[in-house]
């Protein structure tokens, strides 16, 4: 039997599987069709401080590999996030939960961890700074490290639990950020968030996505996922949950090897609701088959 | 239908399979896939349907090479097939033309809410227009299974477009056919057949955005309408498809693709 | 009879369709295959002031509908470019060429486009700024507003023809980087060069590439390429030859309505020599399809 | 095969077919694709093979869903049709496995300059490991119909990856099994049957890296060596492929994958 327990800052997970934030909706509708359980953890749908109903349609668009979506952060807000999505999920799910964060100011930051962190279900929470930092005009908070230290300052204050901060990748240098926010005090880093891009429509000569741009994600964005894990795990110390186009256990493996500890699939949920658990599932398999019996030991193994 | 005010998944609860999603992934194997006319497809897949429950719902099919599934309606099923007719206007469709039979698709069924036949009356009216035509086949089925006299009114841009003007009317409906050439039956929009149509009970709805409204607005009684949204997943965990409605925050690919009028926000 | 025609900077090309620089190789072997005078131009080989072998092997990685390239510069030096390479690629081609130059300093970078831009053939100086800046630690001239402008400014003082500066995507924020060329005196811009990726080999559990990363290319970059022309589109007022993953007419149109003037095709020669060609001759037919007459009314057109 | 220094190119066109390039793109269809022996395949290609001109040249396979080609050596060739086997080593080839007959692939064919037989002399040694065997066999078919007479040295791991030992022996070529854990012929690598190979008047060889080393090191002869490198093109664009020689930069997939034994640098 082969251990495929992964450990994110004293938080143990079954397996290093989680869905990512914004592709498993709040996870309690995937226990419909099948044992959500399986999973290592679930990300749930970024949460901001009010309801939003995000960008106007269309939402989504079709790449080579991949898909854009200008979702905008459609969410309930953080107090029916607290009083209805999470207890729904925890009725059908019994492991640790991640939630994830966004917001469009620092004081938005700090009031949803605040808030979020004292849900008994809720074990890490995932700060995503690749939303647009209004204050500084429209760059995201996760674009520079001195903005990006500043948010974590900020959450680590009030977090009761451990903090993850997920970058963006439309950055020159992600190293520089991940270690910003590992001297802020992160517990962690969660990396990448969706690359911009668009498409245009030929019928009609605009862009498709109402919002112009959107965020690539899929298999398409998989090498420069491994790439910006790899050299954060060369500039920080604390745990890594890598994603970005992982799809199949091949993958994961070689996010673990770059320097992931967890991985979370993103993409891959959307174009098949089972393919987390194809995932899961055929983890041990690949790992008799590579000779790895114990998981965490392959962490960075490709440094 | 009635729809209740509520968060995306109260509303689907209320008027759906009971809270129970009865999607499935399968593959199917293609039966057949012809040319009905000019760009329009019919293509009948052997597999199994359980989980296709309503008029109305949707099935969304994966195809090699193209990253996202592509949503197509049910048109028609029996006990181990289900009918689509789909138009040609993109790469995947454009694919799927070309497709052979004994082909094999992975496919997602069972999908969005779909029709409810309960508050139709005797004399429903439907109207679909193009592609948005092939649900109210097994609408117009089931209605008449339950003994209600349904009209049709099916609009297209010219006679080369028409199809299943023969299907309906062997199903026993009353069918009105416009084409906005005027090449065959009435001239003009589908909602010119409004006054030939007589009148109706209930209105259902399937077709492009524009006539939708003009239908919702020359429409005099109550009514559901099928919208199409551009999809991420087609199981409601993206919430790329949500629209406003009067009700809340709805997935057209969960608590739609059918909406009920009153609910409607344009 | 649709006119395809596009002007960069007074030059006149046929068609926008040029084989980027690298995945073409000097050009006059693709004669061998086809005739390659039915393409608008072509971008040689990036040159350097000396000759390099680049990158130790394996150079080559297979990406979801892309790929990774280290080559490492591999070229024969500029002599050896002017004296051998031009000759050839001229015998066979009779339209206008467009110089790639590359460089590891500031001086290099002179020298190399004060030399090239004497060469008849060469209409057009495409100068690369993705490499390596050794002064300034290894990130490369084009990832700084201010580094790109320097190298813009030196080469212009000697360069006799258009200079387009190529910038890397590798960046925050490209519209200021094109913007502080143009400011600069840039003739024109030239984008994206390759996204920076990796992959880990499962079998001996190291990266694939001798090199560690590589440059992404192919369709998977297509919607980050498309966002990154409508953003130096919206900023600058000079030409711009887009490219990244572009593979079909259809592509084409896409780039060029987000506002490229004309287009390079760079893997797609890789996976198929014949694509370039194919593109070129199926342009027309699109081009009735939708209803475009004239190529370069469309320029910019989704904006 | 005599090799002049030279910038890439040159070389080329001094030793292969005088600078035109032979590749062809065209579609070959499946006649068949069987297990030979543990991860090994053989497929027969039905195509146009004119392309083809030398043993040891090679044709570059677009697979769906992959964005390179995979380059396999042409094991052998007739008018219509080219043999190649090849080895499961990863998604590309295990593709390829479950491939079948009547498919079609669409292949660039004639790439590399391929074996020269000229100077090979009466009594040529030929040694193959493993997926580096294909090409052998028709440079061995060649050798024998110029009247040579060719002795094969085939190394595998172990006696359950053994292919091609009859068809070699078919062709009228002395052969020597090696086999690392000895269960079959000679235990070791095909190094160590050179002794039992006897006297030799030239060296041909592919295979890993590591073997073709050996062979370099032990052979007391000329000859020629064939290369694998990972390739971008396969036709030399790219410069995905290029190594060192003692004659300058040389691409595997152009200027090689043959190199001749003076000009190679490990
Ligand atoms: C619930 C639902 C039911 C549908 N039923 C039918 C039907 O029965 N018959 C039929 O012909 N068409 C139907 N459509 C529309 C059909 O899904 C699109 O025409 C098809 O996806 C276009 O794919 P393409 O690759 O040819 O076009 P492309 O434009 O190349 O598609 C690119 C992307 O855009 C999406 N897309 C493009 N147009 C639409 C659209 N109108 N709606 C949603 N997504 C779109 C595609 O799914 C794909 O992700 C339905 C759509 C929905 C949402
Ligand atoms: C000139 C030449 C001739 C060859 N002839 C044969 C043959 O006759 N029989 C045979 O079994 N194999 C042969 N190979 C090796 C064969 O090309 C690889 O085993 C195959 O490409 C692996 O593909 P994959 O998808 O299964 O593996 P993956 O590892 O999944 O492939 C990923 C990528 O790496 C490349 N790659 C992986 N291994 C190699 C390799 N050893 N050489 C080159 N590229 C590689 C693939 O082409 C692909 O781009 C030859 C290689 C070359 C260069
Ligand atoms: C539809 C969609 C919605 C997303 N919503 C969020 C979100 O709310 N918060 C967040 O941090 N990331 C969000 N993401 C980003 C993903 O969590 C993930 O970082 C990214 O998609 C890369 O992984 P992938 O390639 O596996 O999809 C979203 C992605 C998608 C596709
Ligand atoms: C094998 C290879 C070699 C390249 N060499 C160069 C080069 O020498 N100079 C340069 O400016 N760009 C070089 N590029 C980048 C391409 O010109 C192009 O900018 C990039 O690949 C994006 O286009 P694509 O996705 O169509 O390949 C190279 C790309 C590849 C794949
Ligand atoms: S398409 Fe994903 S929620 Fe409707
Ligand atoms: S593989 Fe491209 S030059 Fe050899």
């Amino acid at each position: 039997m082969v251990d495929t327990r992964v450990n994110l800052s004293g938080v143990i997970l079954s397996n290093p599987i989680i869905p990512a934030s914004g592709t498993f909706g709040f996870g309690y509708e995937f226990a419909e069709i099948y044992d959500i359980n399986i999973l290592g953890s679930i990300s749930i749908k970024g949460t901001t401080r009010e309801l939003r109903f995000g960008n106007e349609q269309p939402r989504i668009a079709e790449t080579p590999c991949g898909m854009l979506n200008a979702i905008g952060l459609q969410n309930p807000g953080i107090d029916k996030v607290i009083s209805e999505e999470l207890p729904k999920l925890r009725k059908v799910f019994k492991k640790p939960i991640i939630a994830n964060i966004s917001g469009f100011s620092i004081d938005e930051y700090v009031y949803c961890c605040e808030l979020i962190g004292k849900e008994e279900q809720v074990e890490i929470i995932e700060v995503n700074i690749s939303c647009p930092n209004v204050k500084e005009g429209g760059m995201s908070f996760g674009t520079l490290p001195e903005n990006a230290a500043e948010v974590t300052r900020a959450v680590k204050a009030v977090a009761k639990k451990p903090v993850y901060m997920k970058l963006s990748p439309n950055v020159r240098d992600i190293a520089e950020i991940a270690a910003a926010c590992e001297e802020a005090g992160a517990d962690g880093i969660s990396l990448i968030n969706t690359l911009t891009g668009m498409r245009i429509n030929l019928n009609n000569m605009k862009p498709v996505l109402n919002n112009i741009t959107g965020g690539l994600s899929g298999p398409a964005v998989f090498p420069v996922a491994l790439r910006m894990v790899w050299e954060v795990y060369e500039a920080v110390s604390i745990p890594i949950i890598g994603m970005g186009g992982v799809s199949t256990a091949e993958d994961v493996i070689e996010m673990m090897l770059a320097g992931a500890t967890a991985v979370s699939v993103g993409a891959a949920n959307i174009k098949d609701p089972y393919a987390s658990k194809n995932i899961v599932e055929s983890l041990p398999d690949l790992m008799n088959k590579l000779g790895i019996n114990k998981l965490e030991d392959i962490i960075g193994g490709a440094h | 239908m009635k729809c209740n005010g509520g968060s995306p998944g109260d509303c689907f609860r209320a008027v759906g399979e009971k809270g129970t999603i009865k999607m499935k992934k399968s593959i199917f194997t293609i039966l057949s896939n012809r040319k009905l006319a000019k760009n329009t497809y019919e293509m009948v897949l052997k597999g199994d349907v359980s989980a296709i429950k309503r008029p109305g719902q949707f099935i969304n099919i994966a195809l090699d090479g193209f990253y996202l599934r592509r949503p197509i309606s049910v048109c028609d099923w029996d006990k181990d097939s289900a009918t689509i007719i789909y138009k040609v206007v993109g790469k995947g469709t454009e694919y799927m033309s070309k497709l052979s039979e004994g082909a094999e698709l992975e496919v997602l069924s069972g999908l969005g809410n779909g029709y409810d036949t309960e508050e139709s009356g005797v004399n429903p009216l439907l109207i679909g227009g193009g592609s948005g035509i092939p649900p109210l086949y097994a609408l117009a089925k089931e209605l008449i299974a339950q003994g209600k006299k349904p009209t049709v009114i099916l609009g297209f841009n010219s006679k080369d477009e028409v199809f299943y003007k023969d299907e309906f009317s062997a199903l026993g409906a009353r069918v009105l056919i416009t084409t906005a050439d005027g090449s065959l039956g009435i001239k003009g929009f589908a909602t010119d057949a409004f006054e030939s149509a007589g009148d109706y009970t209930y209105t259902y709805a399937c077709g492009p955005e524009p006539m939708l409204k003009a239908v919702y607005n020359t429409s005099v009684t109550d009514g559901q309408y099928s919208f199409e949204q551009r999809m991420g997943c087609g199981f409601g965990a993206c919430m790329g498809c949500v629209c406003r409605t009067k009700y809340g925050y709805k997935r057209i690919c969960r608590e739609g693709p059918v909406l009920v009028k009153e609910e409607i926000v344009w």
